[in-house]
């Protein structure tokens, strides 16, 4: 069912905390000279709403055969030599990552380049949802605008 | 007619308090044909079905493509991970 | 002599080994969501050449100087909400970072793009010089392509 | 005439073997006088100077820009950051 990954690609969907020291190995390369993280953290306000926390939710297996191909694809459209994608479900609070993502290329501008259009495809195609709790007791299901 | 589990998540699961549906289908059909099926017999999925895409043993499918065989269905209402 | 830097901006030129660990705080904030990292690092093969080492030199007060100025202008061009540049001087051996950039923003793709916009004022602007030292003992200044 | 002392880095400082040099100018005088002057006096920076930027007190110039009195004046080969 999954796509075959490349070496250099590490994709994983977790229940726990991201810790990004334990993924660090993947990046670190002494033949590449351009490492850029991205992390997306759990924001307290939105839209003048105090976010408690949110929930994130997935169709597992398509979800991370999902991240896997645009993974492949956009390590390929630019020339990366690594690339690590984790993102975190169920309960996230206020101040905590849900999304982790690494690459590493000799050329810096395709690295930054690649990285804006890889958090894109994933905001775009793969199976993830998350629900908002705000302070007041409400919740709703986050639409993409 | 062939019988048919649909899975739901997030929004389309909260509507129906369920997370999947089955659905009768002859076949070969389209998958828009399946997400009308969907709208008519789950009403309460009905205003969310036009924003969701259908996804056929985990991949994206367009409203032409053709369902001949069992499949797993899946509802995928619109993503936002990040 | 120091134009005034606002609290969310900090500025390092430093000659000991880049450690991020000691910087994150200056990112982190429960209100913004983008977090975003890049680590220039001494790559080893350059042009079928073996690097062994870099050494960076400076024109200390001058450098300090216009880093903040850029730094400055890129939170102000891209309503970041917070800038933190290190930059290492002297040898860098292969595979250790000489540069090291963190921004945040409520906005991923402005975060993205600033970081692009930051590190080319950078190489472009701010007085520093690294000179390449090759495995056959040879080693240059390198200018700029 | 007013004696200068002018600021030298990289390859610039390698090809004099000195971090610092000293000229002569008559004040006010521009900065592209500055760097011909410098590029006569200091034959082994001839070659580099043109691909060179002048920094007056720590601030980049143009050619055109008017020095008017004492100052410190820098060389600046292209930079290399990063």
């Amino acid at each position: 069912m999954n796509t075959f990954l490349p070496p250099r690609i590490h994709v994983e969907i977790s229940h726990e905390p991201i810790d990004r020291t334990r993924v660090e190995e993947f990046i670190d390369d002494p033949d590449v000279g351009a490492h850029l993280w991205f992390e997306g953290v759990t924001r307290r306000m939105t839209a003048g709403q105090e976010t408690v926390r949110l929930c994130y939710e997935a169709f597992e297996p398509m979800a991370k055969q999902t991240l896997g191909e645009i993974a492949v694809q956009t390590l390929d459209e630019f020339q990366l030599t690594a690339l690590v994608v984790v993102h975190r479900l169920g309960w996230v609070p206020v101040g905590e990552a849900s999304l982790l993502v690494g690459c590493s290329s000799t050329h810096r501008a395709a690295a930054i380049e690649s990285l804006a259009k890889f958090i894109n495809r994933l905001k775009t195609d793969v199976p993830i949802w998350k629900k908002e709790y705000f302070a007041d007791g409400s919740s709703s299901w986050v639409h993409p605008t | 007619m062939v019988q048919f589990q649909v899975l739901l998540f997030a929004a389309a699961r909260d509507a129906i308090g369920s997370d999947s549906i089955e659905i009768e289908l002859a076949l070969p059909n389209s998958a828009g044909e399946v997400m009308r099926v969907i709208a008519n017999e789950y009403p309460a999925l009905a205003t969310l079905i036009p924003s969701c895409r259908l996804a056929v043993n985990q991949v994206y499918v367009t409203r032409d493509f053709s369902i001949a065989d069992a499949a797993e269905l899946a509802i995928i209402p619109p993503v936002s991970g990040g």
